[in-house]
């Protein structure tokens, strides 16, 4: 396995507070690697700096050796890195449907005045979006409510939204923000099959931040911790089981959250 | 959009209820003549001063018979459009009185409305009298424009002229809106006032006609502690608020403008403070005004509940578009006629007591005629009404 | 693509016969030609206004364009009367230099939205008053006046414009102009909507950060749309400056600016042919309400109010359900 | 620096309600400006002409600018916000409404500029070096006072907490059980009473005309962008800052002349460019 991604030494600062501290790390391809940690360890933030979505303080993220950090989103999402959002996070008066294919963008051969003046290529890109948008909304299990507004849909088909947006960029690697989160165990499990499936069939390497253990557990090929900031474990599902530091940071976290 | 032709609304009105009032008792043809100007928003008082009172003076005619020109009597109806101050606006409301036939209108208030209707009532041949000082309105090849009062350039040296012999003023300071007619108006003042060997102290202070607070506009101008402090081109909601922050700041110095003011305003907002502010009039004082003049500020009085003092200037316009037609019958839709008609027109002045006349001017200023001869009649403000200071000719 | 539905087809051709040639048969047989201009006026801002609802369409609120339009007159005007160019090449060129400022002011205040965005371009045009009024080559406050009429084009010795100056109905000429300028400019304006551009634009509408993780370059679009739609701006701007053969500071002001965005929303900001209908609506409407004399300006705020109190989303939300492109 | 605290104070006021009406229902109110010359008319009619004494006449224009503002809210603004697919639509009903309120006011009060007898006389002259006239400072103090009882109602009375709760989050101030269609009416009502009392102020010193209400309302939304869109204390720094913009800018600027506002207007733009949030907002969009 290669690393796909590295982290290197990520530190990120707000004033004087520090979100990150010195995180490094490798995803290697074709695994699915969590990030964990309790409330307020800093996971978001690491999450938006690799898909460039805020700059680090210091350190960087590469990508095949190049650098993917302090850029524009929209660039490391052409380079293959393709995050995902929460649930609320989606074009709210679009069908499933139309969203699939606008996600497309980066798949488009032609310009867009070709598009403007409806050029061969423009127009065969469109018939090749429509026709991967059914294909990959297929995949997905979601063909039924493909013509459904997006604001209409209950929370799980969101998610499963979220991540058709993300696979229809044609992704090297996909970040999942908590996949999870909110969803019973039945609806958990579901997702949890679809993202491995995901990678399975579609050889997509998996990035994701979460908060729901037992999924991390079944899920992870590999998982990293967070806390307050700094990554204090790093192993197999079984080796961080047992890791003290995370047990305890766990614990820990638990007295906050009964605290507030 | 904003602020829409309120006013225009309330001359619309008033026209309707003047013509509807006339068709009422008396089936003579009607003889429209137009008003294109600004009843709505902050220049609201200009446009509205200039329609009621050529909405007044058709009343009274109607009711008195009409109008005769060349052996028929017409009914006058006047036909006001509101530009809103938008020289668009003022486009398409000289349209509108190329549709209704007109040939004569007064308007449009301001210097790019007047320039901007100049193609359509070329076009269209239509006389039309601006109250806008742009030189080129009425110099050749423009045709069309009769300048409808007296231009600052042309009144300006003549007030500084007589307050430099009168009142020993040796330096004068100019404050202007930031807009195109003041900053225009100052411009033209500041060279006619260096012209005359005035010393100008300060020409570049500016301020936004939304301005609420004058004090911080006013005070690096009275820092030079001119003589004379001439607000140009002075909006009457302006005027007040710039004639009582100068003197609670402590000038003493005289203050004046080529733009016509009424008394009421002043009174009301600025009150003792507004004493001895120069301004341009009709034949609005006492010893000055005809019984036809009086007549008139009764009659707009009762019709519109106040009077307005600027109407003094602005009554003439109608008075001459009427008596040019009377001297020249055919020139009622032949503007060719009218205009052949304006180098020899003459007739008495009606409003003013004296032997004054009206008759065609601006051959100075335009190197043709195509101004109308108003006294100039400059007043001061004093204890809520104008007194007479001194009163002038343009050629 | 080009799969319009046989009512679309009938209902192009229906709104062009009435334009070309309904109006002006209208027109010779009521003897209205006041109409010729105030049309032409509904026209030219609806170009305007088009500009307006295409930055709606990436989420901004454009409280700018009367600056861009100013700029268009402008350019125009000193083109034609200090360089001598023919107001054809002007037109164009005018609207490209509004184009231009649009990518430079664009730059920093296209990060804003909302309100923030909206304010931000109000300024804008007061800016562009204020600078028309101070510039030299603008003439300052004396405006430009005196601007010739748009002269002939012939191409190899075939005229096919004649010269303005010439005809005897230029209102009328003017008229097709613009006429002919707003279905180009709509035209256009429903490719782009309905092409791919269009729906990264939807994308970016509805959420900017989304658009950007698929990688949507939102910079890049956001400049491009806002320069488009100020060029729409310099064009409409330019055309009016031609008309009324001079240019002030004053010619588009603040209230222009506001008026191009009711013009949006009255006609719907989910439709492409909204702001036509809205600018016809406000414009020409204010001129029928003539009649009320008075109570004119009543009338037409309560009419107005009614509107958007029964139909929030604009006139055409009662012919359309939701969303859509026409 | 005494015309900076006066002016700001009255620019403040103007603000405070704009950016009252804007947290609590996210609406632009175009007429705020309309809203402000019909206080000044209200106080002017009573004042003015009936010789009622001042302080009632305020308190009348209070009053009417109360009830226009929750009958504007309660059947225009409530039910469009409700219906309509995009917010931004009600600024469309905010202009309407504008053009209403203006046909009314030249209709009820006419064209003319109006003004009422100053309420005290005289200068005060400090030397030369602070001159200040009596009607000022004592308007300057009644503003301050008024901005001070806002906030103190706005922080310690039942009504002022549920307004704060409801503009931080409408949701859950439904959820913790405000009102939250009335409090929407009377947080409207108070903006637009606010705007007619500072109307009825002035009119005592600038006198008062149809035509202010546009202007005044821009003046009002620059206000607000300085200080941060939807944030008491932004309305009430950015009121004080354009005030004090306006007193020093003019005084110093001064020199350049005709170019003085679009350098503060250009420096506006680039302040807003960079800092869009205004000094004391959170980023919004």
């Amino acid at each position: 396995m290669t690393a796909l991604i590295q982290v290197k030494d990520v530190t990120k600062k707000y004033g004087g507070l520090i979100a990150n501290n010195a995180i490094s790390f490798d995803v290697a391809e074709n695994e699915i690697l969590s990030v964990i940690g309790p409330n307020g360890a800093g996971k978001s933030t690491l999450f938006k700096m690799i898909a460039s979505f805020t700059p680090t303080t210091s350190g960087e993220v590469t990508y095949q050796g190049e650098r993917i950090s302090n850029l524009k989103p929209h660039i490391v999402a052409r380079k293959g890195v393709v995050r995902t959002f929460q649930e609320t996070t989606i074009f709210k008066s679009m069908t499933v449907r139309e969203s699939v294919v606008v996600a497309q963008h980066l798949r488009a051969k032609a310009s867009l005045a070709g598009y403007f003046w409806g050029s061969k290529t423009a127009k065969d890109d469109v018939t090749a979006f429509e026709k991967y948008a059914d294909e990959l909304l297929d995949f997905l299990g979601m063909s039924e409510i493909s013509n459904e507004q997006a604001s209409n849909l209950p929370q799980g088909s969101l998610r499963a939204l979220g991540i058709a947006i993300g696979l229809a960029t044609d992704p090297k690697v996909l970040l999942l923000d908590e996949p999870f989160a909110g969803m019973n165990h039945d609806e958990t499990m579901n997702m949890v099959n679809l993202v491995r499936s995901v990678r399975d069939e579609r050889g997509v390497t998996v990035m994701l931040v979460e908060h729901d253990m037992p999924a991390v557990m079944n899920i992870s090929d590999r998982i990293v911790v967070l806390n307050f900031g700094e990554k204090i474990a790093e192993g197999t599902p079984s080796e961080i089981q047992n890791n003290e530091k995370v047990i305890e940071a766990y614990l820990g976290s638990v007295d906050d959250e009964i605290g507030m | 959009m904003q602020r829409r032709s309120l006013v225009k609304a309330a001359l619309t009105a008033a026209t309707l209820t003047a013509f509807g009032a006339t068709a009422a008792f008396a089936e003579n043809p009607v003889l429209k003549i137009g008003f294109v100007g600004v009843t709505s928003g902050p220049a609201a008082a200009w446009g509205i001063s200039n329609q009621r009172s050529m909405e007044a003076r058709a009343a009274w005619i109607n009711e008195t018979g009409g109008y005769t020109i060349g052996g028929t009597t017409y009914d006058i109806e006047i036909v006001s459009f509101d530009d809103q101050k938008d020289p668009k606006r003022a486009i398409a409301g000289m349209e509108k009185m190329a549709q209704e036939g007109i040939h004569y209108v007064v308007g449009p208030n301001v210097d790019d409305g007047a320039a901007a209707v100049r193609p359509v009532a070329e076009a269209n041949d239509i006389m039309y009298f601006p109250y806008a000082f742009p030189k080129e309105l009425y110099s050749a090849p423009a045709s069309n424009a009769v300048l409808g009062m007296i231009a600052n350039y042309q009144s300006g040296p003549a007030i500084y002229k007589h307050l430099m012999d009168n009142e020993g003023v040796k330096t004068v300071a100019f404050i202007a809106a930031n807009e195109s007619d003041p900053l225009s108006q100052r411009d033209s003042g500041v060279a006619a006032a260096k012209e005359l060997g005035l010393e100008v102290v300060s020409d570049n202070v500016t301020y936004q006609v939304d301005t609420t607070d004058f004090t911080p506009v006013l005070t690096p101008i009275l820092r030079t502690r001119p003589d004379l402090l001439v607000l140009s081109g002075v909006s009457p909601a302006n005027a007040p608020q710039l004639l009582r922050s100068a003197r609670e700041l402590g000038f003493e110095g005289m203050i004046s403008t080529e733009t016509a003011q009424d008394a009421g305003v002043l009174a009301e907002g600025a009150g003792d403070l507004a004493n001895g502010f120069i301004s341009v009039g009709g034949a609005s004082t006492p010893e000055l005004a005809s019984p036809m003049m009086n007549e008139f500020v009764e009659r707009y009085t009762s019709m519109f509940g106040e009077y307005n003092d600027e109407s003094n200037t602005k009554v003439y316009a109608l008075e001459y578009i009427l008596e040019t037609l009377k001297a020249t019958p055919e020139a009622i839709d032949d503007v060719a006629a009218f205009q052949a008609s304006m180098d020899g027109f003459e007739a008495p002045n009606p409003y003013m007591n004296g032997d004054e006349k009206l008759k065609y001017v601006g051959m100075t200023s335009f190197g043709q005629k195509r101004q109308i001869a108003v006294p100039l009649v400059v007043n001061v403000y004093q204890d809520g009404a104008f007194e007479t200071m001194f009163i002038a000719r343009v050629d | 693509m080009l799969n319009f539905s046989k009512t679309q087809i009938f209902g192009v051709a229906a709104f062009l016969a009435v334009v070309f040639v309904g109006v002006p048969l209208f027109i010779a047989a009521t003897g209205r030609s006041d109409f010729y201009f105030t049309l032409t006026s509904v026209a030219l801002l609806a170009i305007a206004s088009a500009g307006v609802w295409l930055t709606f369409y990436i989420g901004r609120i454009n409280i700018g364009q009367g600056a861009f339009a100013l700029v268009g007159a402008y350019v125009s005007a000193i083109l034609v009367v200090k360089a001598g160019w023919s107001f054809w090449i002007s037109l164009p060129a005018a609207g490209l230099f509004a184009a231009l400022i649009a990518v430079l002011i664009g730059l920093p205040i296209l990060r804003l939205r909302g309100v923030y965005f909206a304010m931000i371009t109000l300024v804008l045009t007061q800016v562009a008053t204020l600078t028309a009024l101070a510039l030299p080559i603008t003439n300052g406050a004396k405006g430009i006046t005196n601007i010739p009429l748009p002269g002939a084009i012939s191409i190899f010795g075939i005229p096919l414009v004649p010269d303005f100056s010439t005809l005897e109905n230029s209102r009328m000429a003017f008229y097709f102009t613009a006429t002919i300028l707003m279905v180009i400019t709509y035209a256009a304006l429903y490719r782009l909507v309905n092409s791919r551009l269009g729906h990264l634009c939807r994308s970016m509408q509805q959420n900017e950060e989304l658009a950007s993780s698929i990688g949507v370059n939102i910079t890049y679009i956001r400049i491009l749309i806002f320069a488009i739609s100020s060029f729409f701006g310099g064009l409409g701007g330019a055309m009016f400056g031609s008309i009324s053969q001079s240019v002030y500071p004053a010619t588009f002001v603040v209230k222009d600016s506001v008026d191009f965005m009711l013009n949006c929303f009255l006609g719907g900001l989910g439709y492409v042919f909204g702001p036509m209908l809205g600018t016809l609506v406000l414009y020409f409407g204010w001129d029928l309400l003539f009649e009320f004399g008075k109570y004119q300006m009543l009338i037409y705020a309560t009419l107005l109010i009614l509107i958007i109190r029964f139909l929030p989303n604009g006139l055409l939300s009662v012919r359309f359900g939701k969303g859509g492109g026409k | 620096m005494a015309n900076g605290v006066y002016l700001g104070s009255q620019y403040a006021m103007i603000a405070l309600g704009l950016t009252l009406i804007f947290a609590l229902m996210n609406v632009l109110n175009f007429a705020h400006g309309q809203m402000y010359v019909i206080g000044g008319f209200v106080t002017y009619t009573f004042y003015g002409q009936w010789g009622v004494p001042f302080v009632l006449a305020l308190f009348m224009s209070c009053i009417t600018l109360a009830i226009v503002g929750a009958l504007i809210e309660r059947y225009l603004f409530a039910p469009v916000i409700k219906g309509s697919a995009r917010e931004e639509s009600t600024m469309l009903l905010a202009a309407g409404i504008a053009f209403l309120l203006d046909a009314l006011i030249l209709l009820i009060f006419g064209e003319k500029q109006r003004g009422v007898p100053k309420i005290v006389d005289g200068v005060f002259n400090w030397d030369f070096r602070l001159i200040m006239p009596y009607d000022r400072i004592l308007i300057c103090v009644l503003a301050i006072l008024s901005i001070v009882a806002f906030i103190a109602l706005m922080q310690y009375s039942k009504t002022g907490r549920a307004l704060r709760a409801l503009a931080q989050d409408r949701t859950a101030a439904q959820l913790m059980g405000v009102n939250v269609d009335r409090y929407s009416m009377i947080g409207f009502a108070l903006g637009a009473m606010l705007a007619g009392l500072v109307g009825g102020l002035l009119v005592t010193i600038t006198g008062v005309n149809l035509g202010m209400g546009g202007p005044t309302s821009i003046k009002a939304f620059m206000m607000v962008m300085i200080g941060g869109a939807g944030v008491i204390s932004g309305a009430i720094w950015g009121g004080f800052i354009l005030g004090f913009m306006e007193a020093f800018g003019l005084a110093y600027l001064s020199q350049y002349g005709d170019i003085t506002y679009l350098l503060i207007f250009v420096s506006l733009m680039i302040f807003l460019a960079i800092r869009p949030q205004g000094l004391m907002g959170k980023p919004w969009g």
